[in-house]
């Protein structure tokens, strides 16, 4: 049965199901050969806090959107057009984010009255009509499963598992992508075990036959490969590209790689992929605790590695006292703060940028640290190299932020020729000739001297050292002194950063400044308004200490500042301290990334209503 | 001795302890048992092969953590309770160096009890040097986790309620691998004790009494002073009778599973009726830890536990190596090109 | 049996379990270890003479940690690896409260390892739950301060080198009053267990053995499955000799020091040779403790040691009492006014 | 002999010697019985941050500075009229700031040669004309102290260390003030040692007969009592106070006081202090770390109890996380960060004021916490308090900021009245009919629910909780009205505090801004410039989170601010953010107090220069 082809831009799916459903693997599967056609695309996973909460429960359900088009696009998408429900409770929980009129696929298998009952259901939403105002297509995915798998002699438990490829092969055809990179990757995944993988593929290919062959489906849909730049992409999380940051980093240094971490969500899978790069020389740490891990990787960096620690924000937290030595001891560190929904323990699986403030003034003394964010998931590699570039040059620690979404979103990314990054030199001090441990140079950069070094032994530490000999010092001016340096330092650094850009007209209205993972949300909206004809720029902040030194200038061109943020207005303060600017503010902290109906609404408020 | 630095090429220099004695005026209150320690730790490093700018000193916060800044050598005076961590950063980053823990008994136990089982069961190669005064120096005189129950302190006018560690029975319970002690006033045993160490592959615990004569003066004389050290010191020796006493007349016997003090004098039992150490055996080693809590028994000083074991610094190395070896050094532009990559191309 | 409630009054309505479950869904992965800890807790708490609103279940960060929100009790999940520093302060402040702590092998041994051993030490009265799955559950799947050796995680896909602590080994090393193992999958024997602990005054430190069937699916199962346990598990039980087996087949003596395992059915050896559990004594509770970490040698569960000292929370209402006694109690005014005082009249 | 007694208004007396002689004790006992002569007064002790260094040395060298007046006084003074120095050392550091024209009062017998050396004087002071600018009193200590105690049978040793007695007995004889609450002092503490009992006391004797005697000095003085506020006065160090802050708010309160700390220079006295208060029902906990100190805080808080924990820089570092939890439990808690010189282990023993932004700040996620600050040594009991009563009404954490200055100076205290202190009414919650944990007052209070409380068995944790119930929410809407709830109820205790007061006039030209420790400098340098003809007036803050609701009403009313500081510019930071109002900065971070000559003509600069 032939069917037409419908084109589209740009598509929202999201694949919702229990967290035992593979729904994560699914939307992986679905973007990386979305990738492989050449759409562009943007991710973004949610799953709760709980490992594998009971089947059916409302607090169970994992989900994946994904967002891909032949056209540019920055974010995964606010509202789906296609909610894959592999079972009521993920029915219940998504349904309100639908678009009106949007595609839903149900298996209407895992519908019972248990199902329906866990979900917090009366009556089946299959029938009562509330779902009248949607397109529902209803497919006994499981049963459709079973009878594929019929014969294998596998297990029904087994088989049961396989659903999700059943649905995503009818995802493929639904949308005219090839299950070939996937049947590669399962045989890949299942060598060891040919009959699952076997299972799985059938289970694939039935779910894409099936779409070709049922009368559900009166049209297939097509989005044509976007126009991206020339050149090798590979679909990249935000950790993912921190990791290799970071890797990169070091051996363009020259120098080897050592991560110490503790573990914690969102944070964990930089651990996890550095931990494989054993050939890189990479050396991973899995510490006691955070302060543990801090404190190894100031060893680390005092013996001459490239030293990274990872975390989010409660391991921020008790790495304080140790990046505050860090400080005195001016040693190069890159701390990786992957915000999370604070505080305590928060929301832990979700988004936030609410360590902005804690990571810029949350040491006690005067103990100054550059700060600078990752705004999209690919540009935490750049960062990340970047972060290891100051810390290696300024000899201080630095505080990477990225969030849950970026760290979990994934984006395709034009990967760099690794000639082609810029060189990171180091030079570790080795000639004792009228060698100082605090002797600086024209940046106010101590040496970076090792021990193992002959004729430079020495000793550093926390107490005040004294200005060019390290030795400690009480002396109030001297106190004074480095005070200001240490600062003049940190300061310093907005001359080696690039200027602070502008999209769209360089002086107007109304600028939108934002920072970090707000990035693709907010130019999204600044994009679609601006199409509408709104007059607005958009600044979007990579380096917040120090800012950028043409900042205050930017600023004064416009005659509102507005900034978005998922916090109380953290960026906010920062602006309004060192420009004395009022802005407006837009913050919205739900975890989640900001909607760009919300924010767009608000921006159009800012500017005094709907033109 | 020839010593060879690092590159392997022969150091024609001898150390001497002067050689380790850093510029810094030391600034220990006259009379310090740390003044001991340190002369001591000078004294036995011209004896090792190692150059001295292969020596690294990391402590914690404290009287005993100033030790670093007198120390010719490398050194990080770090934060309170942090130093196995930071040593551990170092150690692991660069094995090549001999890396030290100089630590007191709240740094080490108190705020960093976690990091010291912790290297104690990673047996990271340092040697961990705990000063044990009983007291918090630095801060003037709070009680800590060895102080004696009951002890009147500055935080405890009335006496402590906290009953005390036994740092060689906690050391053993965490899975120390070399776990020693020894005593700022017997420089000659201290020095063994602290070459014993610098042997050991992995972490060396040595806990060390030590006289804070300001403000716990006198905590460990009966260990110490002439009169009373014979009776209530045992000194532990590999394949030796534990045999202790002024006249050498006294000795541990065990009977079936449990020990006791027996005299040598009165006939009953002699020398062949003691038990001979053997610093390899867990379980004696926990048993004579126990001693110095146990009323009438002599506190054991010496290497009470010794056994070898792959050290984490070492395994991180092969680790690293073997993968190497497997997948070939790492090319980072394939390593950036890995994964699910697809090509755009012009058009 | 009549609980009384914390007045005195008799409280005639005796608990089931139920009454004990609180309102909330439980969260574990089906199948998980921990519903059978929860379960046996809630099923011995009836047996207490305590009103359920004297219990508080303090808990860190990580699955086991969920445990307070699923009882029917006071209850706070507190930070990773603080819980024993929380509970410490609830007990102190109220020690007429039941204080139980649920805490995981890495919340409790990886960033709690100082607040647990200083817990010990000081003999609080909590009721330590270590779940041990060997694994971070909650965070989907690294390894444990009690991982094995060159286990394969997600942190580790060469395998760990950390040599893992023994938990049971550790506690004694910190001065444990109480300190036991026990399996979820033997759900008796760790009801019994668990009743033992909320009878010990002081701190009572319980090792569970906790399958997690998605990270680290049958860690145990050897001492848990039935065709495997008998011959891998050894009951201790205070006065009765270590005997274990399919068929009560195999013992444990002592040969000198040395523990050895025997066979109890080629003649050579009968019951009589075998080794009787002293729970009292802590060099043989030390012994058992390195059971599990010896070769061929069954793993034992029960109350390893059992110890009466004075509870910290009871020295903490003595010391205030006895100093009441003798200064009477205070008065604001007089303390404010006392000191170095002098008067400016009006003038 | 008899001599001319001269009247002073004013007196500022530095004792200095070796760290093992005694000069702590010295200037106590003179700064009491100064107290008890009703001179107005204010000390700074300083004191090096080991031990007991080596004799002699340079780095050894403690001292006790007291200002003593007839007087209102604030500050210990910047420069002293008279030195007592009781070794070249002690000469050598403290010269340098010592009134031109001044007196000092050296131990000829400590200045031999290797004393001099030992404090790098290539020549002695004493005969090289370099003290030709002061009036030098040369007595030899040591030998008349020897000679004093002869024939009592005392070591050598222990007759020498009586020698701090000579000096403090000369001084007595010089400022004309009774030996005998000393000599009370020495029986009591020394009653178990008669001999020694005796010796200090002849020492004491001996040094006011030496006076008396000798034609060293011509004139003796008198300082007349100061006018100070009718009542029974009590001399007072900081950190005392702040131990009878907080046992006094338990007492009012009717719940017990539970102090967890972990010793730490300078707020171990706090501790010290509390510990021994045991009938008044205080417990005491010595914990493992800070971070235990805080963890068992928040559990006895829960438990009950009215609970302290205290700490400095490097400590606060350390609770951040569990306060973090404290205020997602919402439990009344008071932090006391005693400030001291930062980052990382920094000056230990000296002041600082820079722990502002970081207990404002310095906690991951949107975790904000009230901040208040005392002003004076004897503030600290007041605010301590304040801290306390906040706590308990707002169930909430409160940061109170102290500093090494105000722990350690002392100033007479008019005791209140136990009964006059404001009632701090605290009610438990027991009725379990509707029972929600987090249900809320007027002031968006949730109750506080003991365990052990029949039918109120509830569970609260670190994760986001719903609204009310409490119960565990990972709805983003509820997180964001949470975050938003925390953030309004922190803000709200604006109108339960203090407007702010302006010293001055109301509006004008210059306003200075200070806030903590500070407070004495500033205001004694704004009355001088006041008395000079400047029109200024002072807003000294006590309440920096939330600032008094006027406070940017009062900002408005001057052209200029002024708002010096011992850091970088915190306060400014907070001023400039809440306000966008520029200010003038004043930092000096020496570790030491702010010295007045130097904060004067930077007002007058501010100003526009001296008029
Ligand atoms: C985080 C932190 N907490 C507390 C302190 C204060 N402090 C410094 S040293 C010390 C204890 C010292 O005792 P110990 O380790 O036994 O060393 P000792 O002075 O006796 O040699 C304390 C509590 C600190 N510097 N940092
Ligand atoms: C300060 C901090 N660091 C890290 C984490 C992340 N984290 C939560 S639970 C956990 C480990 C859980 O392991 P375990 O204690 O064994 O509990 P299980 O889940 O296995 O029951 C970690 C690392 C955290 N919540 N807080
Ligand atoms: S206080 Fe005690 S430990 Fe510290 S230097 Fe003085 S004598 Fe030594
Ligand atoms: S992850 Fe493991 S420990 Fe956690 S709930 Fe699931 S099965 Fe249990
Ligand atoms: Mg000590
Ligand atoms: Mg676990």
């Amino acid at each position: 049965m032939s069917k037409t082809i419908e084109t589209l831009d740009d598509v929202v799916i999201r694949f919702a199901g229990d967290s035992g459903d593979g729904m994560q693997l699914t939307g992986t599967q679905f973007t990386n050969t979305t990738a492989l056609v050449g759409n562009d695309l943007s991710t973004l996973p949610d799953y709760p806090a709980e490992i594998r909460a009971p089947a059916g429960t409302l607090f169970g359900v994992s989900s994946f959107q994904l967002h891909f088009s032949s056209m540019d696009i920055l974010t995964p998408g606010d509202y789906p057009d296609v909610l894959v429900a592999m079972n009521p409770a993920a029915l219940k929980v998504h349904l309100k984010d639908l678009k009106k009129g949007g595609l839903i696929l149900v298996n209407t298998d895992s519908f019972d009255d248990k199902n329906l009952n866990l979900a917090g259901y009366k009556t089946s939403p299959l029938t009562d009509g509330s779902l009248s105002n949607f397109q529902v297509i209803e497919v006994p995915v499981t049963k459709l499963t079973l009878n594929a798998l019929q014969g294998m002699g596998l297990s029904q438990k087994v088989m049961v598992r396989c659903k999700n490829f059943f649905a995503l092969g009818l995802m493929y055809w639904l949308y005219s992508r090839p299950t070939e990179p996937t049947e590669e990757w399962v045989h890949e995944k299942f060598g060891k075990e040919p009959e699952l993988a076997e299972a799985n593929i059938k289970a694939l290919k039935a779910g894409y036959y099936y779409g070709e062959t049922t009368e559900a489906f009166t049209s297939q849909f097509e989005v044509k490969p976007a126009q991206l730049k020339p050149g090798l992409y590979r679909n990249i999380t935000g950790n993912e590209a921190t990791a290799l940051g970071v890797v990169a980093a070091a051996q363009k240094a020259g120098i080897p790689l050592y991560y110490a971490s503790y573990p914690i969500t969102p944070a964990s899978d930089i651990l996890h992929n550095l931990s494989a790069y054993k050939n890189f020389g990479v050396k991973t740490y899995q510490a006691e605790d955070e302060i543990a891990a801090a404190g190894a990787a100031v060893g680390a960096s005092y013996a001459g590695n490239l030293a990274v620690t990872g975390t989010s924000g409660p391991g921020a937290a008790l790495k304080s006292e140790t990046i505050s030595l860090g400080i005195m001891l001016e040693l190069p560190l890159v701390i990786v703060d992957v915000q999370r929904g604070g505080p305590s323990t928060g929301l832990p699986t979700k988004t936030e940028q609410s360590d902005l403030m804690f990571v810029t003034y949350g040491r006690h003394g005067e103990a100054p640290a550059p700060v600078i964010a990752a705004a999209t998931p690919a540009d935490c590699f750049a960062m990340a190299y970047e972060a290891a570039r100051i810390a290696v040059k300024y000899m201080t620690p630095v505080y990477l932020l990225t969030d849950g979404y970026l760290a979990n979103g994934s984006e395709p990314w034009l990967v760099p020729d690794a000639k082609d990054l810029p060189a990171i030199p180091v030079s570790f001090r080795t000639d004792p000739e009228n060698f100082h441990p605090y002797s600086r140079n024209e940046n106010n950069v101590r040496p970076w001297a090792l021990p193992g070094t002959p004729g430079l032994e020495h000793r550093i530490g926390g107490l005040e050292k004294a200005n060019i000999t390290g030795n400690v010092s009480y002396d109030p001016d001297n106190h004074d002194a480095m005070v200001h340096l240490r600062a003049e330092k940190v300061a310093g650094i907005a001359k080696d950063i690039p200027l602070q850009d502008v999209y769209g007209e360089q002086s107007g209205e109304l600028l939108v400044v934002s920072w970090g993972g707000t990035f693709g949300a907010v130019r999204s909206s600044v994009d679609r308004l601006r199409k509408k004809g709104y007059k607005i720029s958009h600044a979007h902040l990579r380096y917040l200490n120090p800012f950028p030194r043409n900042l205050g200038d930017v600023l004064k061109n416009f005659k509102k500042i507005f900034v978005p943020e998922i916090n109380l207005g953290q960026l906010s303060k920062l602006l309004k301290t060192e420009y004395l600017t009022p802005v407006i503010q837009f913050n919205k902290v739900r975890g989640l990334p900001l909607r760009s109906t919300e924010l767009e609404q608000a921006i159009i408020n800012a500017l005094g209503g709907a033109k | 001795m020839a010593a060879t630095n690092g590159n392997g090429e022969v150091q024609t220099k001898k150390y001497t302890a002067k050689d380790f004695a850093s510029d810094q005026d030391v600034r220990w209150c006259p009379g310090c048992g740390d003044y001991s320690i340190l002369a001591q730790v000078q004294r036995i490093l011209p004896e090792l092969d190692v150059p001295k700018e292969k020596h690294v000193f990391i402590s914690g916060i404290g009287c005993s953590s100033r030790f670093p800044y007198y120390m010719n050598a490398y050194g990080v005076h770090g934060i309170h309770g942090r130093a196995p961590a930071i040593a551990s950063g170092v150690k692991t980053a660069n094995p090549d160096l001999t890396v030290w823990v100089a630590t007191g008994d709240g740094d080490a136990l108190s705020i960093g009890g976690n990091h010291i089982i912790h290297s104690l069961r990673r047996n990271i190669g340092l040697k961990i040097l705990m000063f044990n005064n009983r007291i918090y120096g630095l801060t003037k005189g709070q009680y800590s986790p060895t102080s004696e129950l009951g002890k009147k302190t500055k935080s405890t006018p009335f006496g402590t309620i906290d009953y005390p560690f036994n740092p060689v029975q906690l050391a053993l319970g965490a899975e120390g691998t070399f776990v020693a002690r020894s005593l700022d006033r017997d420089p000659k045993h201290l020095q063994q004790v602290l070459l014993r160490a610098t042997k050991h592959n992995g972490t060396a615990f040595v806990e060390i009494y030590q006289n804070c004569n300001v403000f716990n003066d006198g905590a460990f004389f009966v260990f110490t002073e002439k009169e009373t050290k014979p009776d209530n010191i045992l000194y532990l020796e590999q394949g030796k009778p534990l045999v202790f006493g002024k006249e050498n007349d006294k000795g541990i016997r065990l009977n079936g599973f449990t020990p006791e003090v027996v005299s040598l004098k009165d006939g009953k039992w002699s020398v062949s009726d003691i038990l001979v150490y053997d610093e390899t055996s867990f379980d004696l080693a926990v048993l004579l830890a126990t001693f110095s809590d146990r009323a009438g028994f002599p506190t054991p000083i010496g290497v009470f536990y010794q056994v070898e074991r792959k050290s984490y610094e070492k395994m991180m190395t092969e680790q690293i190596e073997s993968v190497t070896k497997k997948r070939g050094a790492g090319d980072l532009d394939k390593l950036l090109k890995s994964g699910n990559t697809w090509v755009v191309s012009a058009n």
